[in-house]
């Protein structure tokens, strides 16, 4: 007996089945390689830089609603919150670098780490010129530890993504699109919160429950329980709470300019995002850093957790020239 | 004095023995990384193990040979246990030759756990694999030094294993993605590590 | 004391904070009149046939989502679940009809029909060359009785909207554009699946619930329950069968081609509404119908319902071509 | 023999209770609303009413003019019984002068009811306000003819008003969104119709 509230046919199958009707529905813009799993541009463009990103499925439109014009070369999705492996990841920058070579866009996960780290490894000694950028944006884990694993990868991928896939565009070199990306990297920081955890494919078990009066701190994108849980308060607070902490991380100070996302983890309803941002908006404006450019929609999920990140990201001319270059993707269009 | 030494054909019941506990405890696994973690290890590894089933061969008759396919099988796992694994077992192959000796098991234990350590970067007491690979060596280093047949030094290992994995359950965890829930996964058992007790466990039966 | 998970201020000022938050982020496509409230492009096109739409609040990103160039010219959105005021409709037409006239874009409700009516009828007397088209595809509500409400106006408005706007864009004149309207209307239909009912803004309480081993058949917009309650089947199944039934409605045989649109809810993810969109197009496929344009989305939605609905339109050059058109809204750009 | 009418300030009294009433049972509305529609009548009727008090003026020297307020008050209201409201209160407005009669308050009551028929196309029977106001306007008639007072007339009003809006809950509805839950909206009063029937109950205490 079926007894789970999900539109999938089952778990086994769920990860084809999804990358199956994506690929139909955007067989313009994208190729779905079935075996080892990777979607790559319809239209290659052999002669510039490649950007190939790639995780754990459960996070989409990331990465494969990222492939396009003006973005990704390459998305590698793994199983539900799952690595992809090396396999996945050499098979598909092969199936896109030039000469140029390919950046690798990690987010900071062990799993993606190692395995994106071993298949960097195969593919230099194999010719392939490839550099990597992780990146770590999730001020929920910082911490001061030297070893710790330090912060998570989460919605500032999408920023990377966007401005380095245009700079590849223009016809950077792999050295400056690696160093572009390590510069919005640094320059971004998010955080994240949720009423509720996520629930796997085909399992009826939530990775968390969060009572009606309270709220998720810190939540990650992959079901885990966030650092804290709070009372819930208006949106109002709750987002000047998010705001100063990553304004704080970033030294963020009037006359800046920023890029803002508010993103939705997967069953927040746009209505409640734009609210979330006009709240934002609002703070920045009172500490009179300018909010040069926003985006606000579901982009880097966690299932159908109903939650919601806000990332801010320094911006400076070049980041916001880039940012405003056209985009073709299936999850990002302008 | 002849070496006693684990031959294939018992590294092969050895490995499906592994596959059948593994899958039997799929869903005690990935409940224990649903409170530390994100709860697809039961999963990740199930997948791995059925897979890697098929693909023994009885007739193999190298020991070196149902390690490599059991790499090989990780290593298209994905998620972090995948690889770690992968190249933990690689450890195993590269030791091993046709058959086992306690000796050739602990250069594998040691040469894996090393790979799996600069793979991850995990310490001791990280709440980790680790914390069940490095008191397993060690044992099977002792074992062997004492020229222990493989059944003996296995159940060492396997005693050393269990114990390293169930004191997990002790520390919060600063590796992976445990250390992201932090207090919430005091008191659970990391399932890598448990993984790691149960493979060490499975060689009773067939290893004799 | 706070007690619902919902991103939000409060149930009072949700629709202006919404819509506060929404004109933020679309700046440069939008502008949001406050009082009377209502949302007209930023770059006026006083030449053409004006395109207005509007209802309730709560289908987010209907209708604002969808001003801007080759679709809407205004939206008008009402509270939430409530049509919009006469008031409000005569402003926002105002504000964007010039010579060519305006098409009223209704969606086949009680309150929507008679506010837009009284308004249509104020603008006509005041020398406003109004049409309007009501949008009727729910075949959920579909019966033989006379004086019955009849099918319910859903996801097809948004295939109406880019068609008509696109012909509007074109400069076809009023006649024409009501025309098309009413012939895209005639042969679109649409049924819905949900696994919740809606949670109003500032409510605890669901408008409806489901078991974990059923699925809600037939739903609205409006977080109304449907008009069965089935067993919960995989999506393969769940999808045949809505597909069966829409193309029973629509007559469709072999050779047909097709604009699909598969919608969420509100709340469910992305990934599932690619699998469900995969099974269509294998219906399809098998039935030998041409899926010639598909649409995967969240677009016509009811708060949080998780559920989605799939929208069939019998196509034809024209409409294909005019679907082609470049559009450049906050939720839909080529 | 001087016709006894319903003086300004009475209906002033009289709006001000049914505000009141109905602000009391929102809830209650809202959640007849939920079980046949889409739960925001009460919502919707509670802010236009309150937008309403506080423009009606109680120096306002005619009936007309207070009606005039609370048709306009829910012409902005939105919704399905907003501008149906608005249409009715707007009958009453026309009809009324400076007083208000029976005769008069029957002259509104028919032709309010004639306009929410036609802007509406709803029935009696389908379940909606229509099912109060109709024998609302039918009692307010016969008491006219029968020469009663203004107190009198819209006690009998309130009467048919009442037991319409009560038998709705045996309705299964046709018309409006209660028809798309069909069966589910069984047993369920319109609350539309009860706020007809919770109008004229609201003149008691204010018209005497
Ligand atoms: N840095 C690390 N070094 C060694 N082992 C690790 C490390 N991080 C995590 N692990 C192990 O991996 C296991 C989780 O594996 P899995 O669930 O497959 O990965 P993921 O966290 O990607 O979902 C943990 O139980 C732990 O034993
Ligand atoms: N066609 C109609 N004619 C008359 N009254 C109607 C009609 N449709 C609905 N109603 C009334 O409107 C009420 C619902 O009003 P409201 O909740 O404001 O509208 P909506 O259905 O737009 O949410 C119903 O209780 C019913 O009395
Ligand atoms: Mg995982
Ligand atoms: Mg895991
Ligand atoms: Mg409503
Ligand atoms: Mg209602």
């Amino acid at each position: 007996m079926l007894d789970v509230h999900q539109f999938i046919n089952g778990a086994d199958s769920y990860e084809a089945d999804v990358l199956d009707g994506f690929a139909r529905a955007h067989a313009g813009l994208v190729r779905w390689n079935r075996a080892p799993s990777y979607v790559v541009r319809r239209n290659p463009a052999p002669d510039k830089v490649a950007l190939v990103s790639g995780g754990g499925s459960g996070h989409e439109p990331l990465h494969s609603g990222f492939v396009g014009d003006g973005m990704l070369d390459a998305a590698v999705p793994g199983h539900v919150f799952t690595s992809p492996t090396p396999e996945q990841v050499i098979a598909a920058t092969k199936a896109v670098a030039g000469d140029a070579g390919a950046l690798l866009v990690v987010k900071n996960y062990t799993g993606d780490l190692i395995n994106f780290r071993l298949a960097a490894e195969i593919l230099d000694a194999s010719g392939v010129r490839v550099r990597s950028v992780v990146v770590d944006d999730d001020l929920a884990t910082e911490t001061d530890g030297d070893g710790d694993p330090g912060r998570r990868g989460t919605a500032a991928t999408l920023v990377v993504e966007k401005v380095c896939g245009a700079a590849a565009e223009r016809g950077a070199t792999l050295d400056e699109v690696a160093d572009l990306a390590t510069r919005v990297v640094a320059r971004s920081r998010s955080l994240a919160v949720s009423f509720s955890g996520a629930q796997l494919p085909g399992s009826s078990i939530r990775s968390f429950e969060v009572p009606a009066d309270e709220v998720e701190f810190g939540v990650g994108i992959h079901g885990e329980r966030g650092t804290a849980r709070h009372p819930l308060r208006p949106v109002r607070e709750l987002v000047a709470e998010l705001t100063a902490r990553i304004s704080g991380a970033l030294d963020l100070a009037s006359g800046h300019r920023v890029v803002a996302v508010v993103n939705g983890l997967g069953a927040t309803p746009a209505a409640e995002l734009y609210l979330a941002y006009g709240e934002l908006a609002g703070c920045l404006e009172r500490a009179g850093v300018r909010l040069a450019r926003g985006l606000v929609g579901t982009y880097v999920t966690a299932l159908d957790m109903r939650g919601l990140s806000v990332t801010l990201t320094v911006a400076d001319e070049e980041i916001l020239a880039l940012w405003d270059d056209p985009v073709r993707t299936a999850a990002l269009a302008w | 004095m002849v070496t006693p030494v684990l031959t294939a054909a018992q590294a092969h019941d050895w490995i499906v023995a592994f596959r059948d506990v593994v899958v039997a405890n799929a869903a005690e696994l990935s409940d224990l990384d649903r409170q530390s973690g994100d709860g697809d290890f039961g999963t990740n590894i199930t997948t791995v193990l059925n897979a890697v089933g098929g693909r023994l061969d009885p007739g193999e008759d190298r020991v070196a040979g149902h390690f490599a396919v059991l790499a090989s099988g990780f290593m298209n796992g994905g998620g972090t246990s995948g690889p770690l694994f992968a190249i933990w077992f690689q450890g195993f192959a590269e030791a091993c030759s046709t058959g086992a000796s306690a000796a050739q098991l602990a250069d594998g234990a040691e040469a894996g756990l090393a790979g799996v350590s600069r793979l991850g970067g995990a310490k001791p007491g990280d709440k980790t694999m680790v914390d069940a690979m490095s008191p397993a060596a060690k044992a099977l280093r002792v074992a062997a030094d004492q020229l222990a047949v493989p059944e003996v030094a296995l159940a060492d290992a396997a005693q050393a294993a269990r114990t390293g994995a169930t004191v997990t359950a002790s520390y919060s965890a600063r590796r992976g993605r445990a250390s992201y829930v932090g207090a919430a996964a005091q008191g659970v058992v990391d399932p890598g590590a448990l993984a790691v007790a149960l493979f060490f466990e499975s060689a009773a039966g067939a290893v004799r």
